[in-house]
């Protein structure tokens, strides 16, 4: 029995989550394929539209997009015993997706800045004109939400956008491109999500992250089971192992924020409840996505 | 072998004129016929036509019952089995002169012993063994040629085609290809098409001369025939070197004039008459003696004698020869001993 | 007796057919099932906001702009390269050319990020001059400059190659006649070099200008920062967002590329149309100008171009793989191999994708070859009136990006084939037949050029001589046309090589290529390990070409484009 | 204007037997020197370096004072100011005709109304007027090699090298170009080098006729005295149809044999004499009357003459002219009127 998983962790996550799964249940073996989500997410679609999924079990981005799949009837509704550890927020109450992890985003910058910031207004301020970078929207999942988290937390909104834009911001690329620009000192500032700098700076990049007062967005990559499975009983066994202790044990030794409740935080980390996690509604968020974009672009002039 | 038979053939690449326009022929098993033509009058796209490169606007082309071009089709030159010498050559640059030559055997699938042997001696024949290892690029124009004539000659084709196989040759290579053709001719009963400007070549070789102009068929006839009783103006000015004159119709009904007659058409030419035309040929006019009188207009020396243009009293221009030199500008007298009515 | 054939055509009754068959099975079929899919988009309504949306228009400008600046770029700077290597004397021929093939072997991301490196304020080169700019002053390398800039150099060798055959072919007594009239080496150039190998250099510019047109990972870098977006990042941010109407718009954004391409054949033809190029009598031996004082200028542009091409970016790529993170900079203490032996030793799937990678890329090129000089020869002999439109649909996989294509052959393979029952969706077959559609344009422009060039006759004496379709081909077309040959084996080959976006949604499981492991890897944050496969995918085609290089001698002339 | 010498050229491909060898040559301001010499024997490499395409290996080339190629340097072909017809033609395929002939002056910035007037003339000059807009793939033969002309006759070169210009043209064609040669040579006064395989050709036109050998300048004459007095038997071969035939030498000091003489060496055939050569032309050859016994090997219809291969008694072979028709291995007798001892 194979059960085909589509991922947009990256390779050495992915294949960990896998090889864990796999030395609890050594009856069923994963295929695996990860891609960014925008690929693994077209790949899906068009085999969908082709009438032959191959994916059994996503384990992939963000709520809105798996939101918008559960809409569309393609994902299976599976109540997990393992919800009971979960934040309400944090899974569909159809059984639908659960979130598997917090990334969060929060700002990185270079150890040359003449500036630490420490809060998000902070990248409004004159010492980092010309000097922010961030993951647009258009390009990434993560970026998307991130903005429509921020819009909707009262004293930022929109107008902090606007304030970005006038600051010389610019939205560009994905997660990574920001990383590379902030790390080699193209620019000081970036918005990005936490455990890239948190892992270059083991390395020994010479970048800091810092999760901004004002609170974090975070994308949970939730776990959902294809309605078109054919092998309903072993996604479900995946999904409950991915939520389980163990399960979640796994993510926090690859450096992400667990999102079950209970467990620590990965090296690095500050304390769990030092980070302030603005929470999304995934639904509202959905309905929202194309006006939000929008509103985006309108602001960065990508229009 | 068959019969070659071009039917009313015609050929226009689109360019207002055709460049070959009804041309009808026929040459026997065997035969060996001669094109001879002015620049651009099409006997290249005869060739053309015949070995299958390009399609008849209209008629057909036919070997002995075999058709090989009308209206409905064409076999391909592939399997036509013929051999042709391009003008241009069309030798392949990648290849050695030795794979030149071969080619066609080995697309015929002949190895072996038999194989080397007919390569050599085709090279041989045209004089070419020591550059068996050059590539085409390295060769002089008149090698090239050569390479060109033994790939044609070196497997046994039915049909024969040379477009000016020889005209980039010395008097001496020529005369031996000349017997080279002649002895392929031979032994292979292939018939041959021979395309040339050089009309004693024609006369040498062939069994028919065929004459075209501006793409169509004037006249058809062994060698001899047609340099003794060429048709029309054009034939007569093309065989042999001779002069067309315009003279004064005496209605008779023979075409060989002798100098009796001649004279007195000259003595005539005054009157209103309807005019006929007359092909002096250049060894028929005697210089000296008492004839008519004319005026040297060009004096060409030729090796052996001089080739003198002469203008008579009346304008009319002829051609004679004279072992002596003459002067431009000299004054002498001519007899036109024989003359032929056009 | 043997049937008459219909036609005193030199082709074989079923080629045209076939050629047809092929191009419809392979590059129709799976765009028709993407606008299948989308067809709902198209009778919604959809389409026409999206045509109305500026952001469309602005992309199209933009997209439109820098594939022909890039090809203007990509013209000069292969241009220069393929008359001075075949031209003229200029010294160290092999080695030049030899390094002029591997820029089209860096990844465009690679490229663009290195150029970025160089010229931005973290240029190393910069700083060790002084005159590094301040850390967040505008990179003049985001604009439409740049972008094209940057196709320019990712292309020209595309032209290169597709020149140099041109140029190969040219009479030697026709530039002769030439200077004899009295022109001196420009205007020969001018008048007659330039114009007889036109067919190459439309071609070669055709190739840049399609590679522009296509390109995601250039503008992906370079443009996005600066607002700046192509319809292939367009694209690329709509399947970010991944809705009910995305099928749609692709299909309508895909359809506006397939214009473009359209358009640029169009422009290709109405260059090409009317004239004669067909060389009468012998080719083939190259003439050489003698440069004189000028040589060591040229020879000097010459070295400072290919440095800032290909050494640059690639000392910049073989940096980061030695480095464990981004940002750190790189000396004798900060130096590791471990990146390398983490590759090698450890990833399995390295080995996977140099496996995968090299299997397609060799296939696709051989195969293409083939396919190429058939569809060449019906494209170039066939009077038929398709022609025009099976060059056309040809010409549009290619300009495609890669991700439609992917997205299109799923859409068409992902269900069991009909009648046959088996699915090759997932294996690596299907990548190939993508790549298949994708790069025939590639392979097959720089055969159509030749054979435009070549002299009939030379064909019909081999005809005469009774030489079947086949022998003709192996024997004189082939042979002729050598030069046109390798670069159309050897362009596919690279292209493939490190091909990343027609893969990427693809692959499965055991069917990475590198494209894909790199691309992956670098997603996945972990830029050394990226650099150090991609040094380790240069080096291979290095090695690659040397062993060619071993072999050269017994290939037909001109075969190899740095063997002069 | 001014002499074109040729100082000790060679030229070595590196084929191992050079293809010029020492070549050294004069013509004067104005010469019309006709070159001629089997295929094969280095005449389009001799034109070749004049022009500039090929580096003599070995020796100079100057142009009056100054020098065009010598072990120091060559001077670029732009800058010699001289015109070729090359043995390919080399037409420029991307061109009509009117491009290619007018492309010599475009190049030498002429242009308006005398620019129209050249081109016209030159086109013209070889019947190609109604063909300005065709290409080169599109003409015959025949036509491509005079739109080569016309290209070469366009300008004023000071040295117009011909290879082989002729070779393609049928007889009329070829005396309207010979005359027009003749024309621009005396109306521009240019130098000029004809390369031909037709001897009469040369004989007719040039000033001077050179002959080449396997690389090597045989000898170089006016044409009435290398036709009369060749010297050694590969020059006495190629000019002039003769026949070479070894005799025992009379140690006479007079090279012009009469019958008399001749008829006595036969005599003497048999004594263990030293031998010298001898050519006879086939017009000095008269069949008929009490001579030599002789066999007729071959008879060619020439059209004005038949030519005559014979064998004389002691196997060697002889040339003669008929008017009248003789069959294949009959016997006949021959006076040979004249001879030239080698
Ligand atoms: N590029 C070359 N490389 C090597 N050998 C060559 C090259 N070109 C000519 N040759 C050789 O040099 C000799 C002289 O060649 P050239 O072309 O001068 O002869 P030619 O007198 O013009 O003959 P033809 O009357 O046949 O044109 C020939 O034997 C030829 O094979
Ligand atoms: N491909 C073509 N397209 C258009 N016209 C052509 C083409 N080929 C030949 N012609 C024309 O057709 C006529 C006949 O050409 P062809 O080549 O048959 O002449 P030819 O008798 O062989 O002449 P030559 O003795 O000069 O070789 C010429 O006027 C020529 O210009
Ligand atoms: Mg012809
Ligand atoms: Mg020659």
């Amino acid at each position: 029995e194979n059960l085909v998983l589509y991922t947009s962790q990256p390779n050495a996550d992915a294949q960990a989550t896998v090889d864990g799964f796999m030395a609890e249940n050594p009856d069923i073996k994963v295929e695996w394929v990860r891609d960014g989500t925008p690929k693994i997410m077209a790949k899906l679609m068009a085999e969908i539209e082709a009438g032959n999924p191959a994916a059994d079990v996503l384990l992939i981005a963000d709520t809105v997009t798996l939101q918008r799949m559960k809409e569309a009837g393609q994902l299976m509704a599976y109540k997990s015993p393992e919800a009971a550890n979960y934040d309400a927020s944090l899974y569909d109450a159809d059984g639908a997706y659960y979130a598997t992890k917090l990334i969060t985003t929060g700002i990185m910058y270079n150890t040359a800045a003449t500036m630490k910031p420490t809060s998000w207004a902070d990248l409004t301020k004159p010492e980092a004109k010309g000097l922010v970078a961030m993951p647009s929207p258009l390009t990434s999942g993560a970026a998307l939400i991130h903005a429509q988290t921020l819009a909707g937390v009262s004293g930022l909104g929109w107008d902090y956008y606007k304030a970005l834009q006038a600051n010389g911001a610019v939205a560009a690329g994905g997660n990574g491109a920001v990383l590379k620009a902030v790390a080699s000192g193209e620019k000081a500032y970036g918005v990005v999500v936490d455990y890239m700098p948190i892992r270059e700076k083991a390395k020994g990049a010479p970048v800091e992250f810092v999760f901004p007062t004002e609170g974090v967005s975070a994308v949970t990559e939730p776990v959902a089971i294809l309605s078109t499975t054919k092998h309903a009983e072993a996604a479900k066994k995946f999904v409950d192992y991915v939520l389980s202790e163990n399960g979640q044990q796994g993510f926090l030794k690859l450096g992400y924020i667990p999102a079950r409740n209970g467990m620590p935080v990965p090296e690095g980390f500050p304390a769990r409840d030092t980070i302030k996690v603005q929470s999304l509604d995934a639904a509202a968020a959905l309905k929202s996505s194309e006006a939000d974009l929008k509103t985006f672009s309108g602001i960065f002039g990508t229009n | 072998m068959a019969k070659l038979i071009l039917h009313k053939l015609c050929k226009d690449y689109g360019t207002g004129k055709p460049a070959v326009n009804d041309v009808s022929l026929e040459i026997r098993e065997g035969g060996f016929l001669a094109l001879l033509g002015p620049s651009g009058c099409g006997k290249t796209t005869v060739l053309r036509m015949i070995a299958g490169f390009e399609t008849p606007s209209d008629g057909s082309i036919l070997l002995g019952e075999r058709v090989l071009a009308d209206a409905s089709g064409v076999v391909p030159p592939e399997r036509r089995n013929m051999a042709m010498v391009f003008q241009s050559y069309a030798l392949w640059p990648h290849m050695t002169v030795a794979d030149n030559v071969s080619y066609p055997l080995k697309v015929r699938g002949i190895c072996g012993q038999s194989y080397r042997d007919k390569v050599m001696e085709a090279l041989k024949a045209v004089r070419l063994e020591a550059y068996v290892e050059r590539r085409p690029a390295d060769l002089s124009g008149g090698q090239r040629q050569r390479v060109a004539l033994a790939r044609c000659l070196v497997t046994a084709p039915d049909v024969v085609l040379l477009d000016e196989p020889l005209a980039n040759l010395d008097r001496h290579l020529r005369q031996e290809m000349e017997e080279t053709f002649r002895e392929f001719h031979a032994r292979s009963g292939a018939t041959m098409v021979y395309v040339t400007h050089d009309q004693a070549e024609a006369m040498a070789l062939a069994t028919d001369v065929a004459v075209m102009s501006e793409g169509r068929l004037l006249q058809v006839a062994p060698p001899a025939e047609i340099y003794a009783r060429p048709e029309g103006r054009l034939v007569g000015g093309l065989i042999g070197q001779g002069a067309v004159m315009t003279l004064p119709d005496n209605g008779g009904d023979h075409r060989n004039l002798g100098w009796d007659e001649i004279l007195a058409l000259f003595v005539d030419a005054s009157a209103g008459h309807p005019t006929m035309e007359m092909l002096v040929r250049p060894q028929d006019v005697v210089i000296g003696g008492s004839g008519l009188p004319a005026v040297v207009e060009g004096v060409l020396y030729e090796g052996e004698r001089y080739a003198v243009r002469l203008t008579l009293g009346d304008g009319q221009r002829l051609r004679a020869y004279s072992r002596t030199a003459c002067a431009e500008g000299e004054r002498v007298a001519v007899i036109i001993s024989a003359g032929w009515r056009l | 007796m043997p049937q008459p054939l219909a036609k005193a055509n030199s082709q074989p009754r079923w080629l045209f057919p076939f050629v047809v068959s092929f191009v419809a099975l392979l590059c129709v079929l799976p765009l028709a099932r993407l606008v299948a899919a989308g067809v709902s988009t198209f009778f919604s309504g959809r389409a026409l906001d999206l045509l109305l949306e500026p952001a469309v228009w602005s992309a199209a400008v933009n997209t439109l702009s820098t594939s022909f600046f890039g090809m203007i770029a990509a013209v000069v700077i292969g241009g220069l390269f393929a008359l001075s290597l075949t031209l003229a004397d200029v010294r160290g021929k092999w080695l030049m050319s030899f390094l002029f093939m591997l820029p089209t072997m860096i990844p465009p991301q690679v490229q663009a990020l290195a150029w970025v490196g160089m010229s931005g304020p973290s240029s190393p080169l910069l700083k060790a001059l002084g005159i590094a700019p301040p850390m967040g002053s505008p990179q003049p390398l985001y604009s439409v400059g740049g972008i094209a800039l940057l196709y320019g150099v990712q292309h020209a060798p595309l032209v290169y190659l597709s020149l140099r055959a041109g140029l190969l072919a040219l009479p030697r007594d026709g530039i002769e006649a030439a200077k004899l009239a009295g022109a001196s080496p420009l205007r020969v150039l001018r008048d007659i070099i330039l114009p007889l190998s036109l067919p190459g250099i439309v071609a070669g510019a055709a190739i840049a200008f399609v590679s522009g047109v296509g390109n995601f990972g250039i503008p992906a870098i370079l443009g996005i920062p600066a607002q700046i977006y192509t319809l292939p990042t367009l694209i690329y941010s709509r399947l970010a967002s991944f809705g009910g109407s995305t099928f749609g718009d692709i299909a309508v954004l895909s359809a506006m590329i397939g214009l473009m391409a359209v358009a640029g054949l169009r422009v290709q033809e109405r260059a090409l149309r009317g004239k004669d190029y067909r060389v009468i009598g012998l080719s083939g031996a190259a003439a050489t100008f003698r440069l004189g004082r000028w040589r060591p200028l040229l020879e000097a542009l010459l070295w400072i171009l290919l440095f800032v091409m290909l050494i640059a970016p690639f000392a910049a790529l073989v940096s980061a793989s030695l480095v464990p993170a981004y940002g750190i900079v790189l000396t004798l203490k900060t130096a590791s191999f471990s990146a390398y032996e983490e590759i090698l030793f450890r990833q399995n799937v390295t080995q996977t994708a140099f496996a995968n990678s090299l299997f397609l890329a060799s296939t696709t090129a051989f195969g293409l070859l083939v396919i190429g000089v058939l569809a060449g020869y019906t494209l170039t002999r066939g009077g038929s009136r398709w022609t025009g439109l099976l060059s056309a649909m040809i010409e549009i996989p290619y300009a495609l990006p890669g991700i439609v294509i992917s997205v299109a052959f799923v859409l068409l393979f992902a269900a069991p084939l009909p009648l046959l029952g088996v699915t090759i969706y997932g294996t690596i077959w299907i990548i190939l037949a993508a790549y298949f559609a994708s790069f025939l344009a590639v392979g097959l422009k720089p055969v159509v050029s030749a054979l435009r060039q070549l002299d009939p006759a030379l064909e019909e004496a081999a005809r005469l001589s009774g030489a079947s379709f086949y022998r003709r081909l192996f024997d004189i077309i082939v042979p002729l046309i050598a030069p046109a040959a390798g670069a159309s084996v050897i362009l596919v080959f690279l292209i493939s090589c490190n091909e990343l976006t027609v893969s990427a949604l693809l692959w499965s499981a055991g069917t990475q290529t590198l494209g894909v492991a790199i691309y992956n890897l670098d997603d996945s944050g972990s830029y050394d390990l990226a650099s150090a496969l991609s040094v380790l995918v240069v080096l291979m085609v290095v090695v690659l070409m040397l062993l060619l290089e071993l072999v050269a001698a017994r290939l037909p002339k001109g075969v190899v484009p740095w063997r002069n």
